[in-house]
C-alpha cells in the first residue's frame, strides 16, 4: 500500500472532492454506487451504497410456495443460480427428510460445475476488462455462449435455470448431453491456457494488481470474507472438501489456495489466480462426474403440497462467489416462515471500506474487480 | 452482455456500448427496475441528446415480471421513461434483443425527421 | 509546389498580382484539397477498420451492416451525430466548451501540411518541418484541458488533468529521438530526412545504428501515449473515468474529439515513417514522373498504415497502465533511454563519418530474424491452440 | 466439539445470562440475554478451545404471536468445524441490542440490514442507516405486519391487472 502524505502537510491547504462512482457506471458490476473521497487520485475514503437491485426476494419468501420458491432463488444471483436452487433444495430437504436419488446428485453437480466455470469466466473476463484489457472478456464470453447453449440442452435456460427441484432434478440429462459436454472440457483446457498467455502473464496486468489491496488472514476471517476472496488469503477453506455435501467426499480435487505467486500474499492477483485454477478444477470434477453417472429416476417422489415438519435448518454450498447459506425456517404450513440467503458478495463488500483508504482510483476499482462482487447477490 | 458476445453480436449494427448518456442514443433498460434506481434512471434518460429511444429489456423491466409481489420493485419501467420496445423474456435471448434493436431502426425509419416537437411534450413520462 | 505556381506565373496566369497572395492561395486550395480528398474520410476508414481489427481479433464480426462489408460505417456514425441535438450543460462554461473541439481538432489538421505524400506531394516543405509537427500536437493539450475544465464534470476535470500531465510528460522522449533523427540526416525539412535516407531497407535511418533503432521504438511508444492510445489511454479510460475528458460531449463536438484520435493515429505513422523508415523513397522502376509519383505515394501510404494497424493490435491486447506507473515509466526510464540513444549517435556518427554499410545490412538481417522468430511463434501458437474448434463454435 | 459440551463451557462462564439449550434439532443453539451478548461471543471467540473465528450470519425472526423479534447470529469455527446458534429475545415495540461490531467486523452490515428490514436497533454502531432501502423509506418491510404503500416517490406501486384492463 503506498502511503502518501496527508494532503494539508504540503503547505497548502487542497480540498477532498467527493466524487459519487454511481450506480451506472461502467466498471460497478451491476447498480453498485461508491461516494468517493479523492484528492484527484489518492482516494481518502470509499462508502458503497448499495440497495439498488433490492427485490426483496426474502420477503417474497413468506408469500410463495415450497416448490414455487425455486424460481425466486434463482434471481438470488442470476450468474451463479444453479448454487441458489441447490442451497434452497438441500435445506428443504433437510427439513423434510427426503431422499434425494443418486442419479439427482450427479445430475446437480454436472449442472453446478458447468454454472461454475460460466461464472468464474464471467467474473475472470470483467476483472480483465476493468484493467483496460477487452479482448480476454469477449473470449470468455465465446466459451460461456458454449457454455449457455449445454445448459440449454440440460435444462431448457441460459441463465435462470428453476432445474433443481426439491428431491432431485427437473429433467434428466441425455446421453448426448454427456458427449457434448466432454467435447466442450476437450476444447475448454487448452483455451484456459490461451487466456493466461494473453492476459494472466501480461506485464501492465501483473504490475497493475501485484501487491494492491491486501487482505491479511486475520482480517479475511474478522471480515468473514468466503470462497475465492477467502482461499486468495491463504486460508485453505472449501465447504466442498470441509463440510462436504452431496457426493462431493467421492470426487477428489485439489483445492487452489493463493500463495502470492507474484505480490504480496493476499492481493488482487491471488484471488484472481485462484479463480482461474478453480475453473481447471472443475474441469476435473466435471469428467469424473460424467464418467461415475449412475442410472436411475432423476427425481424423488416428493409430494405436491409440500409441507415440511416445524423446525429450521441453515444449510451452505460453496458457490464462486464463497459459502451462499440458506437460513430456513417452517411452520409446518405450505408457505416457508422466514427465507434468509447469504451470500458471498455482500460481506465482500463490507470490507472494500476498510481497503480503499489510500489507494489510487484506478486500484479501487480492480480491487471491486478482484473482489467479484455483483449487484443481484449483494441485494437480494 | 452475451449480446455484444462473438455469437450474437450487436457491434454488427455498429451499436457500441458507451459509457455516457450524452453520447448515447439508445437506453436498454436491462433488469428489474428498483424505486431506488428510478430517480436515477430519470436523470440518466433526461440527460440523452434529444433523439432517443429506450428499450425494455426482459420481463422484469416490462411489467415487474415475477416480483409482483415485491414491495421494493417498480412494476415496469414506462412508469418512469417512454419506452419505445418492450423486449419478452426473462432473461431475453441475446437474438430476442438484437430484434428488438432492430425493431427501434424500423421505428426510426418511420419518423420524419423535421416533424419532432410532438415526441418531446406528448408522452413525457406518465406517471 | 514552388516551381509548379512560378512555372504558372511564368505564363502570366494570375494576371500580375502580388506573387505572395498567389501563393498564400495556392497554399490554401492545397490544404483544403488534402483535408477533404484525403484526411476526412482516411480518418474515417481508420475507426471502421479499427472495429473490424478489434472484432477479428476477438472471434467476432465487426460492423458489416452500413455498406460493402460495412465501410460506410462511419459516414453513418457522423450522420448520425450531425443529426444529434446540440447539448451544452447549464453549469458548463459555453464559450470554452463549444471551443474545445475545435482547438483539439485544428492541433490535428495543421500536422497535414507538412507529411510529404510523395517528393512533390507536399503542401509546403517548410525547412523547419519537424520542429512545426512537435509544436502543433501540443496545441492538443490545450483542448483537452479546456473540455476537461469547461464540462465542469468531476470526471472530464480529472479526465483533462491526467491527459495534459500525460501528453506534456511524453512529448520530452518523443522530442528527444526526434532530434537524433535530426542529427543525422542534418535537416529539419521532412522532404531533407526521407533524401538522407536510401530506399533499400540498410539505407533507412531505422538500421543505421542499434541506437536509432531503439530510439524508433522510443518514440513509437511515446506518440501512442501522445495520441491517448492504449495502453496510455487514461484520460477517456473506459472503466475509470467513465469517458474522461469527453465526458459531457454529444454528437458532432464527440466526434471531432474522436476524429482527431483516428486521425492522430495516421499522423504517429506518418511521422514514424518519414524518420526511421525511409518515407515515400522508392527505387527507380519507372521514369515518367506520373508513375513515379504514385508508386511514392502508396508506399509511404502503406508503410504508415502499417504501423497504424500495429498501434490497433496494441489497443486490443494490453491492459491500460495506472497512471504513476505511466509517470514513472516515462521519467524513469524513457527521457534517460532517449538520451542515451541521442548520445550514441552522436558518438557513432563520430566513429563512421559516412555511415557504416555493412553495420546496416548486419542490422537489417537482425531485424528480419526477429520478423521471422515472431511469425514462427504465432503459426505455432494457431496450430498448437486447436484451430479448428475455433470455426465449430456450436459444438 | 459437541453441541452440549460448548453450552456446558457457555453455562459454567456465564451462569444466569445463557438460557434454554436446544441439541437434538438440526442447528442446536441456545438463548442469551440481550446484556450479555457480546461477552459471550467475544469468549466463543478467543477461547482456546471453542475458537468461533466468524460470525458467518446475523439476521431476524419476528414472531407477532408471541410478541418478540428474535436476532438469530450463527457462529463457525474453521479449525474444529463446528457450529453453533446464539439467539436473543427482543420485545416488539422498541427491540434493542448492543453491537458485536468490535468482535467480528462483519456484523456492521450485517445489523445495518436488521436495522434496515427488521427495526432493531444496535447500540453502540458505527453508522446505523438503511442499508437496501432508499433512506426515506417508511416502515420495516421484513416484518410480518408489515403493509405496503400505496405509492412511493410520485410512482405508484399497483400496476392495473391487465385482465381488468381486457375486461372493461
Amino acid at each position: 500500500m503506498n502511503e502518501t502524505a496527508p494532503v494539508q502537510s504540503q503547505g497548502f491547504y487542497t480540498e477532498d472532492m467527493t466524487i459519487s462512482v454511481g450506480p451506472q457506471h461502467p466498471s460497478t458490476h451491476g447498480v453498485l454506487r461508491f461516494v468517493v473521497k479523492t484528492d484527484g487520485e489518492v482516494i481518502s475514503e470509499a462508502i458503497p451504497d448499495v440497495g439498488y437491485l433490492h427485490r426483496s426476494i426474502e420477503k417474497i419468501g413468506e408469500k410463495v410456495t415450497w416448490h414455487g420458491y425455486v424460481p425466486y432463488t434463482d434471481r438470488a444471483d442470476y450468474l451463479a443460480a444453479m448454487f441458489a436452487n441447490q442451497v434452497f433444495c438441500m435445506a428443504a430437504e433437510k427439513l423434510a427428510g427426503t431422499e434425494v436419488t443418486r442419479r439427482g446428485e450427479f445430475c446437480r453437480i454436472i449442472a453446478c460445475e458447468l454454472n461454475r466455470i460460466a461464472s468464474h469466466l464471467i467474473s475472470v473476463g470483467t476483472f480483465g476488462q476493468d484493467i483496460g484489457a477487452m479482448t480476454p472478456f469477449v473470449h470468455a464470453l465465446r466459451e460461456r455462449e458454449t457454455i449457455n447453449n449445454l445448459m440449454e440442452e440440460i435444462c431448457g435456460a441460459r441463465l435462470t435455470y428453476n432445474y433443481i427441484r426439491i428431491g432431485g432434478v427437473g429433467y434428466d440429462i441425455l446421453p448426448e448431453t454427456c458427449a457434448r459436454i466432454i467435447a466442450f472440457l476437450d476444447h475448454f483446457e487448452p483455451i484456459v491456457d490461451e487466456f493466461n498467455r494473453l492476459l494472466s502473464n501480461n506485464k501492465i496486468f501483473i504490475e497493475r494488481l501485484a501487491g494492491v489491496a491486501v487482505v491479511t488472514k486475520e482480517e479475511a476471517l474478522s471480515y468473514n470474507l468466503v470462497g475465492p476472496n477467502l482461499r486468495g488469503s491463504g486460508i485453505k477453506w472449501d465447504i466442498r472438501r470441509d463440510i462436504p455435501y452431496s457426493i462431493y467426499p467421492e470426487l477428489e480435487f485439489e483445492v487452489p489456495v493463493g500463495t502470492g505467486r507474484v505480490g504480496t500474499l493476499g492481493d488482487s492477483y491471488d484471488r484472481y489466480w485462484v479463480r482461474i485454477r478453480e475453473l481447471q478444477e472443475s474441469c476435473k470434477i466435471l469428467r469424473q462426474c460424467l464418467k461415475m453417472l449412475p442410472t436411475g429416476p432423476a427425481i424423488a417422489k416428493v409430494p405436491r403440497k409440500f409441507k415440511p415438519p416445524v423446525g429450521e435448518c441453515y444449510v451452505r454450498v460453496e458457490a464462486p462467489r464463497g459459502d451462499m447459506g440458506f437460513y430456513v425456517v417452517s411452520d409446518g404450513s405450505e408457505y416457508p416462515y422466514r427465507v434468509r440467503i447469504r451470500t458471498g458478495s455482500f460481506t465482500a463488500m463490507s470490507i472494500i471500506d476498510k481497503l480503499s483508504k489510500g489507494i489510487m482510483l484506478a486500484d479501487l476499482i480492480a480491487l471491486i474487480g478482484s473482489l467479484d462482487v455483483d449487484a443481484p447477490e449483494i441485494d437480494r | 452482455m452475451q449480446t455484444g458476445g462473438p455469437r450474437a453480436d450487436l457491434d454488427r449494427f455498429g451499436a457500441v456500448p458507451r459509457a455516457t448518456p450524452r453520447q448515447s442514443d439508445l437506453m436498454i433498460v436491462a433488469g428489474t427496475l428498483t424505486y431506488k434506481m428510478a430517480k436515477r434512471t430519470k436523470l440518466l434518460y433526461d440527460q440523452m441528446p434529444d433523439p432517443k429511444y429506450v428499450i425494455s429489456m426482459g420481463s422484469c423491466s416490462n411489467c415487474g415480471g415475477l416480483f409482483q409481489l415485491a414491495y421494493s420493485v417498480c412494476k415496469g419501467v414506462d412508469k418512469i421513461v417512454p419506452v419505445d420496445v418492450y423486449v419478452p423474456g426473462c432473461p431475453p435471448r441475446p437474438e430476442a434483443l438484437t430484434e428488438g434493436l432492430l425493431r427501434i431502426q424500423d421505428k426510426m425509419m418511420r419518423e420524419r425527421w423535421l416533424v419532432r416537437p410532438s415526441r418531446l411534450e406528448g408522452d413525457g413520462a406518465e406517471a | 509546389m514552388q516551381a509548379y505556381i512560378d512555372q504558372l506565373i511564368g505564363q502570366g496566369y494570375f494576371a500580375g498580382a502580388p506573387k505572395e497572395v498567389v501563393y498564400a492561395v495556392a497554399m490554401l486550395l492545397a490544404a483544403f484539397v488534402v483535408l477533404s480528398v484525403f484526411v476526412a474520410p482516411l480518418a474515417g476508414v481508420t475507426s471502421w477498420l479499427e472495429r473490424r481489427v478489434w472484432a477479428r481479433m476477438q472471434s467476432r464480426v465487426g460492423p458489416n451492416r452500413v455498406g460493402p462489408q460495412g465501410i460506410l460505417q462511419w459516414l453513418a456514425d457522423g450522420i448520425k451525430n450531425l443529426l444529434k441535438e446540440d447539448l451544452i450543460p447549464s453549469a458548463a462554461d459555453a464559450t470554452l466548451f463549444s471551443l474545445a473541439p475545435y482547438v483539439v481538432f485544428m492541433g490535428f489538421l495543421c500536422t497535414f501540411v507538412v507529411i510529404p505524400f510523395g517528393s512533390a506531394l507536399i503542401v509546403a516543405d517548410l525547412n523547419i518541418g519537424i520542429l512545426y509537427i512537435l509544436a502543433v500536437t501540443s496545441l492538443v493539450v490545450v483542448g483537452i484541458l479546456m473540455a476537461g475544465w469547461a464540462s465542469n464534470n468531476k470526471w472530464s476535470l480529472l479526465g483533462g488533468m491526467r491527459s495534459a500531465a500525460q501528453i506534456v510528460s511524453y512529448e520530452i522522449p518523443a522530442g528527444v529521438s526526434i532530434v537524433t533523427i535530426v542529427f543525422l540526416a542534418g535537416t529539419l525539412s521532412m522532404q531533407g530526412i526521407i533524401q538522407a535516407q536510401g530506399w533499400a531497407p540498410w539505407d533507412w535511418f531505422l538500421f543505421n545504428n542499434p541506437f536509432t533503432f531503439a530510439a524508433f521504438f522510443l518514440y513509437f511508444t511515446a506518440a501512442l501515449a501522445e495520441g491517448n492510445r492504449t495502453p496510455f489511454d487514461i484520460p477517456e479510460a473506459e472503466s475509470e473515468l467513465v469517458a474522461g475528458y469527453v465526458t459531457e460531449y454529444s454528437g458532432m463536438r464527440f466526434l471531432f474529439f474522436f476524429f482527431a484520435e483516428w486521425g492522430n493515429l495516421y499522423v504517429i505513422g506518418a511521422v514514424a515513417t518519414t524518420l526511421f523508415l525511409g518515407g515515400w523513397q522508392v527505387p527507380p522502376v519507372t521514369s515518367d514522373p506520373i508513375l513515379l509519383g504514385a508508386l511514392q505515394f502508396v508506399v509511404f501510404f502503406l508503410k504508415a498504415y502499417a504501423w497504424v494497424f500495429i498501434a490497433m493490435w496494441v489497443r486490443a491486447t494490453l491492459p491500460r497502465v495506472r497512471v504513476d506507473q505511466l509517470m514513472a515509466l516515462c521519467w524513469k526510464y524513457m527521457v534517460p533511454l532517449s538520451f542515451i540513444c541521442l548520445l550514441g549517435t552522436l558518438c557513432w556518427m563520430l566513429a563512421f563519418p559516412k555511415g557504416n554499410q555493412i553495420f546496416s545490412v548486419a542490422m537489417f538481417v537482425v531485424g528480419l530474424l526477429i520478423m521471422a522468430y515472431f511469425f514462427k511463434r504465432v503459426v505455432f501458437q494457431i496450430r498448437h491452440a486447436h484451430p479448428e474448434l475455433y470455426f465449430r463454435p456450436d459444438i | 466439539m459437541e453441541a452440549k459440551e460448548i453450552y456446558l463451557k457457555l453455562e459454567k462462564q456465564f451462569p444466569d445470562k445463557v438460557g434454554n439449550f436446544k441439541g437434538e434439532v438440526p442447528e442446536p443453539y441456545c438463548l442469551v440475554s440481550p446484556e450479555a451478548i457480546v461477552e459471550t461471543s467475544r469468549f466463543l471467540r478467543d477461547d482456546a478451545s471453542l475458537k468461533f473465528e466468524v460470525l458467518s450470519d446475523l439476521t431476524a425472526l419476528d414472531w407477532p404471536k408471541e410478541e418478540k423479534i428474535q436476532v438469530v447470529y450463527h457462529l463457525y469455527s474453521y479449525s474444529n468445524k463446528c457450529q453453533f446458534v446464539l439467539k436473543v429475545d427482543l420485545p416488539r415495540d422498541n427491540p434493542k441490542v448492543p453491537t458485536l461490531e468490535g468482535v467480528w467486523k462483519v456484523a456492521n452490515w450485517f445489523e445495518r440490514e436488521v436495522f434496515d428490514l427488521f427495526g432493531v436497533i444496535f447500540e453502540g454502531h458505527a453508522d446505523l442507516r438503511r442499508i437496501m432501502l432508499p433512506e426515506d423509506w417508511v416502515g420495516h418491510p421484513l416484518r410480518k405486519d408489515y403493509v405496503e404503500q400505496e405509492e412511493y416517490d410520485g410512482i405508484s406501486t399497483q400496476r392495473a391487472p391487465l385482465v381488468e384492463k381486457l375486461l372493461r
